[in-house]
């Protein structure tokens, strides 16, 4: 049995160091992911990188509006952080559906990002609240927005030696909200069949600005410009939500699988589409 | 002469499609003896896999169960429980 | 093969251990440590069964490395009585049968107990969402969340 | 006789095993160890079907750490007939296949060999080396499928059984059953509404949360000693005897606890295997599966296709009931189709009948009991088919069954006539709960079903000992899967007269007990406890003579009565009662030790009936079906200790929600199985469900002294068909395959809103 290495450096340059110097190395964050694709026999790492003791990637930060959440941190910590709940709901319950009570203290949004699963529940609301992401690796910093980041069914855009470090939710204008909808056939342990966030900001009854993201009908999780477009400028209206939904359904390419059928997929985007939309517009007008 | 039933399959398989069947004995050992010779090979069928029903009562392994005149013996396919 | 050696503390006891680095936190308290209340039902953090407490958070001890003890507060379902006398969920889960066959049970305990801990007036649908991690197939819930309730009402009424 | 009567008997006590239960003491399958065991690991079949052209496995011997290997050449060949093992009806040919592979792999996760090394890394090192040369086959799945000419023949030797004439054709159809009552056509020409229609079902596993596992420890003298999870450690024996030519007295096996069967626990897969291992490497052998290898190769029960078709008058007599009832047996014979085809119509007293049955196999793990063999299977089509019935004729569907419920002196389509039954009193009590009194709220729907099931006897044996202050040991032999010991030890207190915990129940190992049958079909309660209530009055008999010693009195002088011994009249003598502590105390001066013993083949276990009302509700756009309220009412005989009779049905019930819902086994194109996992095998969790529940109808059987019915088996028949009526009712959508997944029913609610709109 290959020999393996476990590191648990408590600063980011250490973290990038060893991570660069390793070629077999993971990134190891809450571990929920890692750990059941290492029994499956799917990754064996030589090295495995521990990167929650460093207290920049466990802790989350707000400055003028905006929030920098640690690539690291729980979703439990995530979930228990009121001020971004209040001006994030939908992020925050997307992170927060990411599996059991159990996985919610160890998985983190940055894990769930880098993970590149199309059906990663809190990346289609992170795509919906417009976040980038901090990655640092040998040759420094730099952002991406979250959208840019998986390029297929767990493969990403990283460079080598590149870490995720934090993510970072914009400052928002009054009248905005947002909302992450995630259809499974159980009401907790599943896997999204479909997900999909919403995020928009409304002024005198009408949708100023809208981002829209499914997830789980694609290879990676989609910004449905289309969907957007439908919103922005409505009252929100039924025709302006089917137009919407329509978007939706019109740029699902999903699979057949064990968790759902490609029609079911499709018609389940365009209802959370809708649902979504009522969500955040609620939210939206009391904010 | 107590009734013996079997089921549809066997006594088609055995005895000429024919479910009922009177058979004297005081016990079921002495029953599928009986029908044995009546019916030869059915006897080691109905002791392999199948159960026993004596008015009503069932008996996953009936031998020595003593038969009434007027008893219904049917044999059923054996049961498993979860 | 190097192995790690971890310190940690387990039920308020300091406690070392050797492990590999690839060792999950549930192969060290059941294999090196002689924990074996913690159980395992599926090793992929599906069932609860090896639900433990890390510095006073709930995981799946299948879903972290030994290694990653270092320096932290376990608790286990080996520590939640005091002494002789059974945690009240311990002893309300005996009193309204809400177990059958016992495999789920400690970590269905050790979850509980981590969500009355936070939440001392947890709603039916709480408790039932913040259980939802832990797989039950005897018992279809019922008695479980009786109990969890019952003993929620219970502490706060002590604490009254 | 009602429970009034009773000190004990409906009282609920504490568990005995309770304390260790809940702070982690209990020792389950995988809490056991020995000295310098190795861990043992299978090497599985990727192939759902392939020949086994030749296995290597010198790389693995050669790897340091790796102490023996194991292939189906390591176990003897066993004749191609039905042979008891452990009292269990096997056809040991195929058991020894499906523990190891042979010629052929037949399904995805089929063992075909196995190692035992130092650590579990070097055994998982190990299977990699192992090269095994496969010619893949062409696959079936479907029972359909396997059932049409022309389909991938899993084994050359097959002919149906049961076909007159005799068939000489290759075939994957083991067996055909047939049942008729009265004329089923002439019933037919009566019926003023006759409803037929197709059903599916899907291959569900038993789901129980602990995996297999076993510890087996062979000595060079020949002797052997396992630890095992199973309901069965007597089956164990039996079969590992009968696999590996060993006597049954050589081996010992120890039933663990055990954490949850539902009958996927009555057979052998690892410890044969782990035995063999053992022997070879001379080592103690340890085994635990992982989850995969517990839904790709333990058994599931059964998916099927059936057709059913129901004919009745207006005035809601069925006169007509006619089934065809294909099972998946998996890759080897046996089904649980019997049982299917009797429990099918068994609710009802139908004059015309005809039931016709097929076991079929397929390129799938071989099924295992759960819950009820068959029962849950025909239950939903026939279930199905009456709730359309009582739509087309405007009935209440309890007033339609109660129409035709069977009852004493019903003549069963298999057979038998009914002696007393409850299935009138349970349906009287569902329409009498509070749930059904209860108008359906808005938004939501209602569907009721029925169930059957017979409930098993057979073989136990049980000693009681008195200890030296007068406490009692109760033993025997069947692994408490759900609150048994404490069942037990209520009956013994009750028949001996002392308080629950003067009564201590202990499980012995295979060694140490008389046999005694596995722990399913609902009978330890019943059988084992008649077993331990008879060893109970064995020791009474023998308290009494030892107080007509010491009063130097005739025995048939001397009664028992609330634990003491008394003169029998006055007549006898003036005598202090003498408690079982005194008695105790001078055991050794009248006779030596006291103890009772009782072995028997319990008869009479009296057939269970439940009846299920759900309310739920159906989220259109999705599919999604959440269920809102669940009350399950059955005949439970005596309720012994009544919280395990209702948890009992409460989990029955949970299953079936599952069974309705989301559980299936989902295979790819190529016959690999694509959810064996938790994640994606869907069970329902606790935020899944409601409270359920119960009503307990106590009709105590006259079989048994205390009135004890079998509890476990029934609740788990209904629910499919309840969940599936109120899923009609909501939505007047016929789900006619299970399961009811939300992508499932938003097609079917799909497919249905043109007809709708065109309305």
């Amino acid at each position: 049995m290959a020999d393996i290495r476990y590191s648990a450096p408590s600063t980011i340059d250490e973290a990038v160091r060893l991570f660069a110097a390793s070629g077999g190395a993971k990134i190891l964050a809450g571990g929920t992911d890692l750990l059941v694709q290492m029994r499956s026999g799917a990754v064996s790492p030589g090295h495995i990188i521990d990167v929650k003791r460093i207290a920049e990637m466990t802790s989350i930060a707000e400055q003028n509006g905006s929030f920098r959440i640690g690539a690291a941190a729980s979703a439990a910590v995530i979930g228990e952080h009121a001020a971004l709940r209040k001006v994030w709901p939908g992020v925050v319950e997307a992170i927060n559906l990411i599996g059991s009570k159990q996985v919610q203290g160890r998985a983190s949004a940055g894990g769930n990002l880098c993970n590149a699963s199309p059906a990663a529940d809190s990346v289609p609301a992170m795509v919906a609240a417009g976040a980038t992401v901090t990655l640092q690796g040998p040759g420094g910093r730099r952002e991406l927005p979250v959208e840019q980041l998986a390029s297929g069914p767990g493969r990403t855009t990283l460079a080598p030696g590149e870490i995720a470090v934090a993510i970072t939710l914009p400052a928002r204008p009054k009248g905005s909200g947002d909302a992450y909808l995630r259809l499974i056939p159980r009401t907790e342990m599943d896997i999204a069949v479909v997900g999909c966030g919403v995020s928009l900001t409304i002024a005198n009854g009408a949708c100023t600005t809208a981002r829209v993201s499914l997830g789980a009908v694609a290879p990676t999780v989609l910004l449905v410009d289309g969907a957007a477009k439908a919103l922005i400028g409505s009252k929100l209206d039924e025709a302006a939500l089917e137009a919407a939904a329509a978007a939706c359904r019109a740029v699902c390419k999903p699979i057949d699988d064990k968790r759902g059928t490609i029609a079911y997929r499709t018609k389940i985007a365009g209802v959370l589409l809708k649902r979504a939309t009522a969500i955040a517009a609620e939210r939206a007008r009391s904010h | 002469m107590a009734k013996v039933v079997l089921t549809y399959s066997f006594a088609r398989q055995f005895a000429g499609g024919k479910t009922e069947h009177e058979v004297s004995g005081q016990s079921i050992r002495h029953l599928v003896r009986a029908l044995d010779e009546r019916f030869p090979g059915i006897g080691d069928r109905l002791n392999e896999d199948m159960a026993v029903a004596i008015d009503g009562v069932i008996h996953q392994n009936a031998f020595l169960e003593k038969i009434a005149p007027d008893s219904e013996v049917c044999f059923i396919p054996a049961l498993q429980g979860g | 093969m190097s192995k790690l050696h971890v310190t940690t503390t387990i039920n308020g006891e300091p406690t070392e251990f050797l492990c590999d680095a690839r060792e999950t936190m549930l192969d060290v308290l059941r294999d090196r440590l002689g924990l074996t209340g913690t159980k395992e039902g599926c090793g992929s953090g599906d069932c609860g069964a090896c639900s433990i407490t890390v510095d006073g958070r709930l995981v799946c001890a299948c879903l972290m490395f030994g290694a990653e003890a270092e320096g932290s507060q376990i608790g286990t379902i080996e520590g939640l009585a005091e002494g002789e006398k059974l945690h009240p969920l311990q002893k309300r889960f005996i009193e309204l049968a809400a177990l059958q066959c016992g495999i789920c049970t400690p970590g269905f305990l050790v979850a509980a107990k981590a969500l009355l801990d936070r939440n001392k007036n947890p709603t039916e649908t709480e408790v039932r969402y913040w259980l939802a991690g832990n797989l039950c197939r005897c018992t279809g819930y019922d008695k479980i969340i009786r109990a969890v309730m019952d003993v929620a009402a219970e502490l706060r009424g002590a604490t009254r | 006789m009602s429970s009034q009567h009773y000190k004990w008997i409906g009282t609920r006590p504490n568990r005995p095993d309770g304390a260790d239960k809940v702070t982690g003491r209990a020792r389950f399958g995988a809490d056991f160890n020995m000295p310098g065991q190795l861990v043992g690991k299978v090497l599985r079949s990727p192939h759902a079907h392939a020949r086994i052209k030749s296995i290597d496995t010198s790389k693995a011997e050669a790897l340091h750490g790796v102490k023996a290997v194991v292939t189906a050449k390591d176990f003897p060949e066993q004749p191609n007939q039905i042979v008891p093992a452990g009292e269990m009806q096997a056809n040991l040919r195929d058991v020894t296949r499906n523990v190891m592979a042979r010629e052929k792999a037949l399904y995805d996760g089929h063992a075909v060999a196995a190692v035992a090394a130092t650590t579990s890394e070097i055994a998982s090192e190990a299977l990699a080396l192992i090269k095994v040369d496969y010619e893949v086959l062409p696959h079936v799945i479907d029972v359909d499928d396997a059932m049409k000419d022309g389909a991938p023949i899993l084994h050359d030797h097959l002919r149906t059984d049961g076909l007159t004439p005799p068939s000489d054709k290759p075939t994957n159809i083991a067996k055909r059953l047939e049942f008729v009552k009265g004329d089923i056509a002439a019933g037919l020409a009566k019926a003023d509404v006759v409803i037929e229609r197709e059903y599916k079902t899907a291959a569900v596993h038993q789901g129980y949360i602990e995996p297999h596992a076993t510890l087996a420890s062979a000595t060079e003298d020949g002797q052997v000693q396992v630890w095992s999870t199973t309901q069965g450690h007597f089956q164990v024996r039996g079969f590992c005897s009968r696999l590996l030519n060993i006597e049954t007295s050589q081996i010992r096996v120890t039933a663990t606890e055990i954490g949850g069967g539902f009958g996927g626990k009555t057979v052998v897969y690892l410890e044969p295997v782990a035995i063999r291992l053992s022997q070879k490497s001379g080592k103690p052998v340890k085994m635990v599966m992982e989850r995969s290898e517990v839904f790709r190769a333990s058994g599931p029960t059964s998916g099927g296709t059936l057709r059913v078709k129901i004919g009745a008058t207006r005035d809601g007599r069925i006169v007509a009931a006619d089934t065809t009832i294909a099972l998946q047996s998996g890759a080897f014979p046996g089904s649980p189709v019997g049982p299917a085809c009797m429990c099918s119509f068994a609710c009802y007293d139908i004059d015309n009948i005809k039931v016709i049955g097929f076991d079929v196999v397929s390129n799938r793990p071989k099924v295992a009991a759960y819950r009820a063999p068959g029962a849950p299977i025909a239950a939903w089509a026939v279930e199905s088919t009456i709730d359309l019935v009582a739509e087309a004729l405007r009935m209440d569907p309890i007033d339609l069954r109660l129409k035709n419920a069977a009852r004493k002196g019903t003549k069963t389509h298999y057979g038998p006539t009914f002696n007393t039954i409850g299935m009138v009193e349970t349906l009287e009590a569902a329409k009498n709960s509070p749930h059904y009194k209860t108008p359906v709220k808005p938004g939501h729907a209602r569907g009721v079903a029925a169930g059957f099931w017979f409930n098993v006897g057979a073989d136990s044996s049980a000693a009681a000992h008195v200890g030296e202050d007068g406490t009692v040991t109760v033993i025997s032999g069947n692994p408490d899967i759900g609150g048994s010991r404490a069942s037990l030890a209520l009956m013994a207190a009750e028949t001996l007269g002392v308080d629950y915990d003067k009564v201590r129940p202990v499980i012995a190992d295979t060694s140490s007990i008389g046999f005694n049958f596995v722990t399913g079909g609902s009978r330890v309660t019943f059988a084992t406890g008649l077993a331990v209530v008879n060893a109970v009055r064995d020791m009474i008999e023998n308290l009494k003579g030892r107080a007509a010693k010491i009063w130097e009195v005739e025995p048939d002088a001397v009664i028992w009565e609330n634990g003491y011994a008394k003169p029998a009249s006055s007549n006898v003598g003036k005598f202090e009662p003498l408690s079982l502590a005194q008695l105790a105390a001078q055991a050794g001066k009248t006779g030596g030790p006291i103890n009772g013993h009782a072995q028997l083949n319990a008869q009479g276990a009296g057939p269970g009936f439940g009846v299920h009302i759900v309310d739920l509700s159906v989220d259109r756009d999705t599919g999604i079906v959440t269920v809102e309220r669940y009350t399950a009412a059955q005949d439970v005989g005596t309720a012994i200790h009544p919280s395990y009779v209702e948890g009992q049905l409460q989990g029955g019930v949970a299953q079936g929600v599952g069974w309705a819902l989301n559980e299936e086994y989902i295979y790819d194109a190529k016959g690999r199985l694509q959810n064996a996992g938790f994640l994606d095998y869907r069970m329902p969790v606790a935020s899944d469900l409601p409270m359920i529940e119960t009503v307990l109808v106590e009709v105590p059987n006259p079989s048994h002294p205390y009135g004890v019915r079998g509890v476990g088996e029934v609740p788990i028949v209904p629910p499919m068909a309840a969940i599936g009526n109120a899923i009609a009712r909501a939505t007047e959508v016929r789900m006619l395959d299970l399961p009811m997944s939300p992508p499932r029913l938003s097609a079917a609610l799909d497919a249905m809103a043109p007809k709708r709109a065109a309305e």
